[in-house]
């Protein structure tokens, strides 16, 4: 693929745990596979940790020797046995201070310099990374999907498919997928470690999010935002699956029962915990949906959390663990 | 007390006081007539009228600190004029960046009808970006 | 540049403790004061801020914008009302210079009631606009509004308020070292909110005529 | 004209009612019994001791610059054992809870806090340890000795001073009122909207939360005041502004920060009291309000706090490195110009708290250069305090143990900080626990300086030196604690975990959090070295006494006169003839110089009415949280009538003859560097008797 030049490099790889190593090092199990965030299944999330390796070893290069002059400083001047001159004096020195003042300088403007070429590349409503991929593999027709999230589950509609899923998402590899995000309550962020970096998903606005997928498997997505008693379980599984397995998935979504309309979303947007991660599929969408829950919203529209979820949850958790141990997904 | 005297009121900086009270009532007051008396009669266009309401509420503060507050580098008003000359950077900065970043999110996140009605998320990003 | 940067003093010869030295009082609360206030000006700015964020058309969510609300005729007239309270607290400070008791209580009391007079305008002006619907609890734009034309409006009850106070004290204790500091702190705020009513009617008023 | 709450309000109790009270909850009952035999312990303790009057007299009337510190700092201390119980209870919930199949007990689900209550902890855990524990600490040690070392007798307003002092614990005592009575904010400890608004936070939680602040927010500001006007008002004379302490230079820098901060935050939490009581939309979905507006106002506030916090920190390691290399430090100038500049570039960066809200990539680039220049001034510290060492002759004691510790830490959370300046990296870790990490690294090294402060001025403040041996233990085993707590932490933000998870849903993220709660035990461990510290400390005083200057090698003013310090500091203001001036006069032999004659001091008097102030601004923010207006009423009108009461007060100063002052000097019989014979050091001396 294309795109996998886009990758950083297997040695730059390497490196950037090389943080990790200095920290200490970790419980490492299943050769590192959990560090979602060093291991990019998609074109955003690679681009985002070339530069991400790229920033930890320009500051590396000034940390890791100062480190070793203060150790050296702390040892070669200790009283009890260190072996340095004491000068009572010293305290200033132009080159020194010029040296002082330089290097950060210096550091600090080379890391301006790509923060800034990586904030275009990434940025998501318009990253030239995605862009310039699907320019190369020739691809036409995006997917687009709008994402509505609710206290506390995520609602993922395919327009152009006419269908909707809760606390699903299946996207196509290969293919740039353009969102339109919003919430019909509070502030969430709409997080997939290895594809895609955090967006801030707010109430009355649309914010835009694309990512393309390099590698087919099962992503866990989720809320990073806290957004009340529900939050914890606010995941959903991210799969990534080939265009023929999509369209298959597709069809077969599109035989499902349920329809979303605006009065059925009103009803998957009551506050709910899904403690189960169930998942619901809906067939048919009423037309404009995401844009009549952005206009409700900005008229004033919540959906309040009623006491019993906040001062007394648990009764509402346990009413609600016993509903969904009776029909599980 | 260390001017010297046992009378309060002769202290330097009440004997600031002076006749720039009257100056500044007028030269405020004339300023604050000639915005209003611009706005009144839309001497410009709307960009070019605001720019003009600001320079002059900018003049009349200026002239208001001066004449009134007595902001100067005398002995006694040095360390005041100092920090209110630290602080208007942090006025601007704060109206300035707040304005600039809400003005990029009211335009990115905003579904204003005309902005992206009919179009597809595709064709709406280049202009958002 | 050593540590000792006064390295050819004479240890020997000169003195290690001084003398006779004091404070400026009056000095020292004075910069305090203007201090608190430049505190102040920051709390306008963030209002100010808020203001710029809601300020849209669509932050009154189809109820009264700013030109409906913003009436720069009214607030030119309290322009006037404020500037003269102002210049009249000038002159109390005038006769506080020559140590005139009677002067200063005369002016004061005078900016007293001009600021009564400004108080009137500002407050009719914000029931009627109450009266006619425009609420702060109606939209985002009107909430901010009311608060920076209330705020202000809270610093001219205040300046008030320490008038009254400035009034028994001058009159029951003099010109005391206290007093005095106290009417030239009360001078700074006075003069201060009139400084921020500079941008109230250049940003809250007049831009009202301009969208 | 008040927004329309659900649920039951009664005039005088408003929305007050037993079932407010958690007696269901086991874990708060037994705190509270604890709470509560601690202060009988302590009620008990103090009666039988006869200290009532001592405590009334000498301390909660005081205005005293160093007593306000010293209770400042109790507060901070009382402050931080809370936040670090959140702390625990946090950690102890996150192992339990990793995976569908852990087990739940007291009516959780998972772990043993249900949702709401974890959220609950973690919200006052942050709250506490930015606003109530680091804040008073090191405004506390700011109070002690920013008057001493630019050689003041108090601060600019002594009044104002312990004003400042009660509204921040009236601010603590309404957190600590939130746990037995009602809730807390359950919103993070930044609030997050509109969460906080009232269709999603019906309690009375956000409320405590928010007056809380708002009374610390308040306080902190007035302290700003005073000490900026101190700084520049106060210098004894010689004390020219290039040869000002560079801790004062510090603080000069940071309540700069606080002055112009504070208020915007002030407005921030004003604005949403408005929203949640009178229904207004500045910080709503609908309606015209916009909640961003609330992240944007706070973080112009919160960002600078940091370093608000951070170059106190800066300032004590830049005045204890020197005094333990035994030179002057590297670059003075540069340093107080970083510090400045610290200051200056902290009011450029407040976005970064928000980075990932679809601002547009120029706004995101402008504040991802800001937020990597504030590196350029830290950079540069840290290279100034390794070129001070260099050619120095180090002496490794406690205070220069703590405050090398706490370079490495600035390096490692350099790094980090680097790492989330960098806007598209933030955007992967935003809000996962690496940025915890990160945040976690300053804010210890913070916590390393102050105990490196606490260490280094102590004697100057109690006479007598800490005790060094078990204090060597603590360092250890804290610096252990931190390792294994938060390398682990560092290593799950890289496995994706975000913060704030009441319930842990992927398992492979449980054996790092196991390791977590081990780190936990250890800090708890070393707590108990710390208290062994202190007992030895107090219980062997006499061995321990110090001289004028405690460390042989100090360089600054406040080492000029007694340890403890009496109440009017320096017996004659001395004169300031160098940068180091107590360095100046050791390496010119008039060190040991003494006035030749004494003058009358005019001191300010003792008064009640801050303590009032602080029990009545609870009392308003009380009633406003549990909307009980007659109290809300009341507590206002006796606020503003003691204010304007206070102004009529004439009596407020006194005078000490010379003779006096010449009697108390000769009592303390100091020798200028040995050690002087004192039995009893606390209680023994000037510094803690004042007469009226």
């Amino acid at each position: 693929m294309p795109m996998n030049s886009l990758r950083p490099k297997g040695w730059l790889r390497l490196l950037s745990l090389l943080p990790l190593g200095l920290l200490g090092g970790c419980a490492h199990r299943r050769g590192g596979d959990e560090f979602w965030m060093l291991d990019p299944r998609g074109v955003i999330s690679a681009t985002q940790d070339h530069y991400l390796a790229l920033d930890v070893l320009i500051m590396l290069f000034i940390i890791v020797p100062t480190g070793f002059f203060i150790v050296w400083v702390m040892r070669h001047y200790r009283r009890d046995g260190g072996r340095g001159r004491h000068d009572a004096r010293w305290d200033h020195s132009y080159a020194l201070e010029a040296l002082v003042w330089g290097i950060p300088i210096l550091t600090v403007g080379a890391l301006s310099y790509y923060s800034v070429k990586a904030i275009y590349a990434v940025n998501p409503y318009h990253p030239t990374v995605v862009v310039r991929a699907a320019r190369a593999a020739h691809v036409k027709n995006p997917l687009d999907i709008d994402v509505i999230s609710t206290d506390w589950q995520w609602v993922f509609i395919y327009p152009k498919q006419g269908i909707a899923t809760v606390d699903r998402l299946v996207v196509p590899k290969g293919i740039p997928v353009h969102f339109r995000l919003t919430s019909a309550t509070v502030v969430n962020d709409f997080y997939i470690p290895q594809l895609v970096g955090m967006i801030d998903v707010m109430p009355a606005m649309r914010v835009r999010q694309s990512l393309l997928v390099s590698r087919a498997g099962t992503y866990e997505g989720y809320s990073a935002n806290f957004s009340g008693a529900g939050f914890s379980w606010m995941n959903f599984e991210t799969r990534a699956v080939s265009r023929a397995a999509f369209r298959a998935w597709v069809a077969r979504v599109q035989g499902a029962q349920a329809h979303l309309t605006y009065a059925a979303f009103e009803k998957v947007a009551r506050p709910t915990i899904n403690v189960h991660g169930r998942v619901a599929y809906f067939s048919r969408v009423q037309s404009g949906l995401f844009r009549h829950v952005v206009a409700e919203t900005a008229a004033g529209k919540t959906y309040p959390t009623p006491m019993a979820m906040t001062e007394n949850m648990t009764r509402y958790l346990k009413v609600q663990a016993r509903r969904d141990a009776h029909n599980r997904d | 007390m260390t001017h010297g005297t046992d009378n309060a009121w002769e202290h330097p900086e009440v004997q600031l006081a002076g006749g720039g009270y009257v100056a500044a009532f007028v030269v405020g007051l004339a300023l604050m007539g000639l915005s209003f008396w611009m706005v009144r009669g839309h001497m410009f266009a709307p960009a070019g009228l605001a720019i003009a309401i600001s320079a002059v509420a900018a003049v009349a503060a200026l002239v208001q600190c001066v004449l009134l507050l007595h902001m100067n580098v005398s002995r006694t008003q040095v360390w005041q004029t100092v920090a209110l000359v630290l602080f208007i950077p942090l006025f601007v900065l704060t109206i300035g960046l707040t304005s600039w970043m809400f003005h990029g999110l009211y335009r990115r996140t905003m579904m204003m009808p005309a902005a992206h009605a009919g179009a597809p998320a595709t064709q709406a990003q280049a202009g958002g970006a | 540049m050593s540590a000792t940067t006064s390295g050819t003093l004479d240890a020997k010869k000169s003195p290690m403790w001084s003398s006779g030295h004091g404070h400026d009082v009056i000095s020292t609360k004075t910069l305090g004061f203007w201090l608190y206030l430049l505190g102040d000006a920051m709390m306008f700015t963030a209002l100010f801020a808020a203001y710029a964020v809601l300020g849209h058309a669509f932050n009154a969510a189809g109820g009264p914008w700013i030109r409906t609300v913003a009436h720069a005729g009214v607030a030119f007239r309290e322009t006037a009302w404020l500037f003269a309270s102002v210049l009249a607290y000038g002159f109390a400070m005038m006769a506080l210079k020559k140590g005139n008791r009677g002067g200063v209580l005369l002016w004061i009391t005078a900016a007293l009631l001009i600021a009564l007079g400004f108080l009137a305008v500002d407050g009719h002006e914000v029931m009627a606009l109450f009266r006619m619907g425009a609420v702060p609890e109606r939209s985002g734009f009107l909430s901010a509004f009311f608060t920076l034309v209330l705020y202000h409006g809270l610093h001219v009850v205040v300046g008030i308020a320490w008038m009254l106070v400035m009034l028994v004290q001058v009159a029951s204790a003099g010109l005391t070292e206290k007093v005095v500091y106290r009417l030239l702190n009360l001078r700074l705020f006075w003069h201060f909110q009139a400084v921020m009513w500079v941008f109230m009617f250049t940003f809250l008023y007049l831009r009202g005529a301009i969208v | 004209m008040f927004v329309h709450i659900d649920g039951p309000w009664s005039p005088l109790l408003g929305r007050l009612a037993l079932s407010e009270i958690p007696y269901n909850n086991p874990i708060l009952i037994g705190t509270f019994a604890f709470a509560a035999l601690l202060a009988v312990v302590l009620v008990g303790l103090v009666t039988y001791l006869g200290l009532w009057r001592t405590i009334w007299r000498d301390w909660l009337t005081s205005v005293d610059h160093k007593k306000i510190g010293i209770m400042y700092i109790l507060i901070g201390l009382v402050m931080l054992f809370r936040g670090f119980m959140d702390a625990v209870m946090m950690r102890a919930q996150q192992a339990m809870a990793v995976g569908p199949h852990s087990a739940g007990y007291l009516d959780s689900p998972h772990g043993y806090l249900t949702p709401y209550h974890f959220d609950q902890i973690y919200t006052a855990h942050g709250t506490i340890m930015i606003l109530f524990a680091a804040t008073p600490l090191l405004v506390g040690i700011m109070n002690i000795l920013v008057p001493l070392q630019i050689g003041a007798r108090d601060m600019a307003y002594p009044y104002l001073n312990a004003v400042s002092l009660w509204l921040t614990a009236a601010g603590a005592a309404l957190v600590m009122a939130s746990l037995f009575i009602g809730d807390f904010a359950h919103a993070g400890w930044f609030g997050i909207v509109p969460v906080m608004e009232l269709p999603y936070s019906p309690g009375v939680g956000v409320d405590y939360w928010m007056w809380a602040f708002q009374l610390s927010a308040v306080g902190t500001t007035l302290g700003g005041i005073n000490l900026l006007a101190t700084i520049v008002k106060m210098r004894a004379p010689g004390m020219t502004w290039g040869r000002l302490p560079i801790f004062t230079w510090a603080s000069l820098s940071a309540n700069l920060i606080s002055l112009s901060t504070f208020p915007v935050v002030t407005v921030a939490l004003a604005l949403l009291a408005l929203d949640r009581y009178f229904g207004t939309h500045f910080y709503t979905a609908g309606l015209g309000g916009n909640l961003m507006l609330y992240n944007d106002l706070f973080w112009i506030w919160g960002h600078p706090e940091v370093y608000f916090v951070i170059l106190p920190a800066f300032g004590m390691i830049s005045e204890i490195v020197p005094t333990f290399s035994e030179k002057p430090l590297f670059g003075y100038l540069g340093m107080v110009l970083a510090s400045l500049g610290i200051a200056g570039v902290s009011w450029g960066v407040w976005l970064h708290h928000f980075f990932t809200m679809a601002a547009s990539p120029a706004v995101n680039a402008f504040f991802s250069i800001t937020t990597m220049a504030v590196g350029i001034p830290t950079g540069v510290k840290v290279f100034n305090w390794a070129f001070t060492m260099f050619r120095g002759r180090l002496r490794f004691e406690l205070p220069m143990m703590w405050a090398s510790a706490a370079l490495f830490f600035l390096l490692v959370g350099g790094l980090t900080g680097m790492m989330n300046a960098f806007a598209t990296n933030d955007y992967m870790v935003h809000n996962s626990v690496f940025v915890v990490a990160h945040f976690h690294m300053m804010l210890l090294l913070i916590v390393y300086a102050i105990f490196g402060g606490v260490n280094y001025w102590f004697p100057k403040v109690f006479g007598f030196r800490l005790e060094q041996r078990f204090g060597k233990m603590f360092f250890w085993l804290f610096t252990a604690g931190t390792a294994v707590v938060f390398i682990p932490m560092f290593t799950l933000g890289f496995m994706g975990m975000t913060r704030r998870l009441a319930y842990v849903a992927f398992p492979q993220w449980g054996p790092l959090l196991d390791i977590e709660v081990v780190g936990i035990a250890i800090y708890v461990l070393s707590a108990v070295f710390l208290v062994a510290q202190l007992y030895v400390s107090f219980r062997d005083r006499a061995k321990n006494r110090a001289g004028l200057d405690a460390w042989e090698t100090s360089r600054s003013l406040e080492w000029m006169t007694h340890s403890p310090v009496p109440f009017y500091n320096f017996a004659v203001t001395p004169e300031v003839h160098a940068r180091d001036e107590r360095a100046w006069r050791v390496a010119r032999g008039v060190d040991t110089v003494r006035p030749e004659r004494y003058e009358d001091i005019h001191m300010p008097r003792n008064t009640a009415i801050p303590l009032w102030l602080g029990v009545l601004s609870f009392g308003l923010a009380f009633g406003l949280v549990w909307r009980m207006w007659w109290l809300v009423e009341v507590c206002a009108v006796a606020i503003i009538a003691l204010v304007v009461i206070r102004s009529f007060d004439h009596d407020t100063d006194y005078t000490i003859a010379a003779k006096e002052i010449e009697r108390m000097e000769r009592a303390i019989r100091d020798v200028p560097s040995g050690r002087p014979a004192a039995d009893d050091v606390i209680g023994g001396v000037p510094a803690f008797r004042q007469g009226v």
